[in-house]
């Protein structure tokens, strides 16, 4: 994946010279993860911008830019670092455009590493993409595949509003996937992607934690059991349509993601499923997720849910 | 890297002015301005106070919910408005920015209208009072949370640099902004570009209720550009040419391609924080009637009446001028009436999404 | 209300000399809500401390006061500035024991006033709370009465961990009370208070929205629905028994909060009561809160759920 | 405020020095520190260069996840760590202490528990390696999130003023660390109230990969401390005496009660970043040769050796001690076995809530 976003980069810099890279390490490093390789000794300091140590600076920065005419893409270094950045983003990001009466806008991406499964203890592993989507004025994706990593990219630079653009870093290496030519190939913000289709329960998941319900599906089928696999891909605005039509269809659900459970994404998708189509469940919606605990380091692996949780979750529901 | 050719040295002990307390010209170097420019600024000032006292008034019939006192600051407010090539080069404002953008060029019932949520603001009331927004002046839109439009502005300015447009970035702010972590952050990362940009400190040595002493360790805000490789200068903001002269050397100097600079311009708040705030139960009444003594307005007065460009009677006009124009302003501003309840639902995107729309439906029906 | 709080910080300041409050013109100003008014003419510069202007100062201080073993209680002037602080409160005060395998404590409480219908626009109207339950480590009460913010504020200095204390300002000087003399009167974090008893619906609300769900409830009595009604007082931990027991007894249940919806602590209450009670729903929860916008301006009014929304939720329940 | 006393003047323009390259004293006062402190301090910077060859050891063989070189810093750490009153002063450190928390006392046992994550880690295996925490020593827990624990730091010495202890609070952080928000506003806070901090940076002039010209538009770090009215020294961090010299002054200045001070001490990270580094993509290879000929252990073995302090017997001597009580540690590390899977629910809170023990068992069945 991470490959496939250097390459995304690269073209729509080639595309668009408004398009600059500003983060930690973007420039001859090319990014701790390399997301931003070549890039600098193609494209130069103008446009490849190595910024001092401040997520506030990279961020802000990347709001007057905008507004100047620029189409930036920020690059903070590990989601866990968004915090000192988190003020920018929520009252200026977030609100340039509501607050100005539309006379301005931010048209940035803020691209981050998130999520956990690297042994990198609590701040190198948070997902914190609740945050984001319960503040108004920002879009939020989050691909798990190379190709919707490229799609979706694309489509965030293009976009008149800002979009947070999150990387499931543990699958970053993960996946080969040959890419399209086509250098318009993108993905439309707010569309899931159906992975897999099936009868008896539906699986709703995004990101990092996709590759484990892929190996749950895998399971599941071989047991005789049908899953219907989402892969959510937004979170902001996320597709309603596609979720509730096919729970309506199925009637049984569970909800996976390695966030932190509390007021999460997937409470949201639970809390607008039951919204909607309270009589079409057949069991309550259940959540496999992430633990209400920082981040640990020994336990990195039994923090995420892996494959055994999300099964014993689906045997719920199909008990119920 | 100071140029020979330019007339201040950052880092001076005292604040540098060029006209004294009884007008007179006290600058080593010839006034090169001529009588419409300093008529010009002397009523850009009046103004400026005129918008405390309307404003004000209008606040306490209850037509506006909040307004934020800019009586002491005019003069830097004004000086640096002249110093600025209107419509080419950026401002990034704060709240108690009033003469500023009206002397920039924003008309007064775009003023007026802000602060009375009125339709007739570009911005479409989503604001409080005194948060001004221009796009066909670059004028930034003003937003609360202090020192939050620092990083903003150092973007703005890092853009200028790299597509090479010879435009400068001017941001404002008050001392305690610069205690913000954002307002570092923002300053730290122009001055590492080297980028065209002019921060403009308006010190009245309050935060609120926070005297400068309990803001910060350092005895001025000046001293602060050492810790960004850029020249600070020390300016009486209640001298308006002076703020004048030593902006226009420091939008110069960055727009020549030598980097950003901090300028402290000492002014003095004279009403209270904002209508919210009782100044008394921490500001002693002598240390505001000293300040008084000080005002801005009387100083250029007192200047061009020497110089026979002001007289009772250019003042009895002006005075005359500007409370028709405020007349004006707010009727129109009234007229305009008040923003559709559904103007709630947009402009958080481009385009309303479904959710919001569904959202809107179930308020409207 | 703002008078209990000023006087319940009097109180705990008298009790414990390691309680000090450090905050933006919390000295002489007496706190621009006059929530800390006399204290620094009784307590004096160093027990009320003025800081400068920055919340992550404010916060970050009062973590290293409170290791070293002082009581601090901060004042963010208003929620809406706490994100220049927010990377204090996630990645120092939420994670501080936990990272220190317990160690290190940070025994601090963060006041802030929150919540609109004061025409303060979107920088002084906001209600944040979400942020602050989605990160484990943070205990999280807001109070809608002057008996309940004294009784919560006395739990919060004295509990051993962060409490994150949001004031329902449009509530500052709306209700009188007369308030115990007792001086250990505490409220204990986590329990809800059932405001009034009922068989037809369940209304549950906290904070500000208090007021307005308190009005629908007179009105709904008046037209012969019976409303039982639950102020949450605590978010983080929330009364799940008190709540879910109500629900499964009533069947039919109107959440109300004037936060934006989208993953906002009502999504929570909302997910854990069809997780719980699927089964004993007569009809779907439902949400009555604040838009997903930034908080507007000219529309502050509209924007709250007032008991026009709160009703048209109850008649829906009702009717469904 | 500077004391007459005091034998070090800040903002100097050369690094302050004691030892040359060579090994000669070269200060203008007398060394006062005798045989066995010089030679603790010698091995202590020993013990830290161990600590990057055995745990990059461990990393390669999987038992470590990750490292932090720290080779090229040991002069400034162990300087600082010989400043502090250890278990009385407080110090808030950064991950790449390791000498620095070594030398003032912490269990070598703790830091390799810690590094490996084994049960014997007084902070129960909660962070990544080369983030030690120790409630006896007063070692705050250190956290990732750069200049996160500056606030913090400000916090703990304001507490000590307003008790009137007279302990000291010490803060370290890198180069990198002083472009972030939060640095400035603890900084300043500590400022504002004059609190006993020594702000202790180890510039090694790269942020990972950024390089210090893009760090700031300043040329060092110690002027920065004129924006907060508090001395700034710049010393020379390969020089380990003068790094000692430095700190106890400005740690004697803050425990008499004249405020804080900002030491930067020039120094070279040897290694690359982290073990997930390569440093061969942004540092030429010259520069990093140029400067470990400029190695601080090396300097003070010159310097021990005219003395007479320090022979080939006594590095044979010391070498296989140091090896034995790793050797040591890392077995006593192993053999603490693991933490148990069920304390990732613990020291959330002081007690587990129902909501996680719930969610224990969701885990645990
Ligand atoms: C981040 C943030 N914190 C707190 C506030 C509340 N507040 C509004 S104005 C102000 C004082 C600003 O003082 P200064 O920067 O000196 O500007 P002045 O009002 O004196 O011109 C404060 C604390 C805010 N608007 N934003
Ligand atoms: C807030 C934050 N942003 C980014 C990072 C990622 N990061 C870890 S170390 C580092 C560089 C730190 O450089 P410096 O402060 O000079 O310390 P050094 O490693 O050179 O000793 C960065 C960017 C982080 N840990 N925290
Ligand atoms: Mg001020
Ligand atoms: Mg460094």
């Amino acid at each position: 994946m991470v490959q496939s976003i250097a390459r995304t980069l690269d073209e729509e810099m080639a595309r668009d010279e408004r398009v600059v890279v500003v983060g930690e390490d973007v420039g001859k490093r090319g990014g701790v993860f390399l997301a931003t390789e070549k890039l600098f000794d193609k494209y130069g300091p103008d446009r490849v911008i190595d910024s001092p140590l401040s997520e506030a600076a990279i961020i802000g920065a990347a709001v007057g830019m905008a507004a100047h005419g620029l189409r930036p893409v920020a690059e903070i270094q590990f989601s866990d670092y968004v915090y000192p950045g988190f003020d920018q983003l929520v009252s200026q990001v977030a609100k340039l455009r509501y607050r100005s009466g539309g006379q301005f806008t931010a048209p940035i991406v803020v691209r981050m590493p998130a999520g956990g499964g690297v042994k990198g203890g609590h701040h190198h592993s948070q997902s914190p993409e609740a945050h984001f989507v319960h503040t108004a004025g920002l879009k939020v994706v989050f691909p798990s595949t190379p190709s919707d990593a490229r799609g979706l990219l694309k489509s965030a630079i293009r976009d008149d509003d800002p979009v947070v653009f999150m990387e499931p870093k543990r699958l970053y290496r993960a996946v080969k996937e040959e890419l399209p030519d086509d250098l318009d190939a993108l993905v439309p913000i707010g569309k899931a992607a159906v992975r897999r289709v099936g009868d008896d329960v539906v699986l709703v998941s995004y990101g990092g934690s996709m590759a484990e319900t892929a190996r749950a599906a895998e399971a599941l089928a071989e047991q005789g059991v049908s899953p219907h696999v989402i892969d959510l891909r937004s979170l902001a605005p996320w597709d309603e349509e596609t979720v509730l039509e096919a729970v309506a269809r199925v009637g049984r659900v569970v909800l996976v993601s390695e966030a932190p459970r509390t007021a999460s994404v997937m409470s949201e998708v639970a809390a607008t499923i039951t919204e909607e189509l309270l009589d079409q469940l057949l069991a309550p919606p259940l959540r496999v997720s992430g633990f209400d605990t920082p981040y640990p380091y020994a336990q990195d692996r039994e923090y995420l849910p892996g494959p055994a949780r999300i099964m014993r979750a689906v045997q719920r529901v199909l008990d119920y | 890297m100071i140029l020979e050719s330019q007339r201040f040295q950052p880092f001076t002990a005292e604040p540098i002015a060029v006209i004294s307390e009884s007008g007179e010209w006290i600058a080593p170097f010839e006034l090169d301005l001529g009588p419409d420019q300093l008529r010009r600024m002397y009523q850009d000032m009046l103004v400026g106070r005129a918008v405390d006292e309307r404003l004000g008034r209008l606040q306490r019939q209850g037509k506006v919910s909040f307004v934020a006192p800019s009586g002491g600051h005019e003069g830097a407010q004004v000086g640096i408005a002249h110093a600025l090539r209107a419509g080419h080069d950026w401002l990034f404002p704060y709240y108690r920015d009033v003469a500023l953008p009206l002397a920039m060029g924003l008309p007064l019932v775009e003023f007026v209208a802000q602060a009375m949520g009125s339709a007739a603001d570009p911005s479409r009331a989503r604001q409080m009072p005194y948060h001004v927004s221009s796009k066909a002046l670059n004028l930034f839109s003003a937003a609360s949370p202090i020192a939050s439009h620092i990083p903003p502005a150092a973007g703005c300015a890092i853009s200028m640099k790299l597509r090479g447009t010879d435009q400068v970035t001017v941001c404002t702010f008050g001392d305690g902004a610069t205690s913000e972590g954002d307002w570092h952050a923002g300053v730290n990362f122009a001055g590492a570009q080297g980028a065209p940009i002019v921060f403009a400190c308006q010190n009245n040595r309050y935060a609120i209720s926070v005297g400068f002493e309990k803001q910060t360790g350092a005895d001025s805000i000046y001293t602060k550009a050492h810790a960004y490789g850029m020249p600070g200068y020390f300016v009486d903001g209640m001298d308006v040419l002076a703020s004048y002269y030593v902006m226009c050397e420091a939008v110069q100097r960055a727009r020549d391609g030598f980097g950003p600079a901090l300028v402290e311009l000492l002014v003095y708040r004279y009403g209270g924080h904002s209508s919210a705030d009782d100044d008394s139960r921490y500001r002693p009444r002598a240390e505001v009637e000293a300040w008084r003594k000080r005002d801005p307005i009387a100083r250029l007065r007192r200047f061009l009446t020497r110089k026979g460009l002001w007289d009772d009677e250019a003042q009895k006009e002006a005075d005359a001028r500007i409370a028709a124009e405020f007349d004006e302003a707010v009727a129109q501003a009234q007229a305009a009436g008040d923003v559709p309840v559904e103007a709630m639902f947009e402009d958080v995107f481009a385009d309303v999404p479904e959710r919001l729309a569904r959202q809107r439906a179930e308020l409207l029906g």
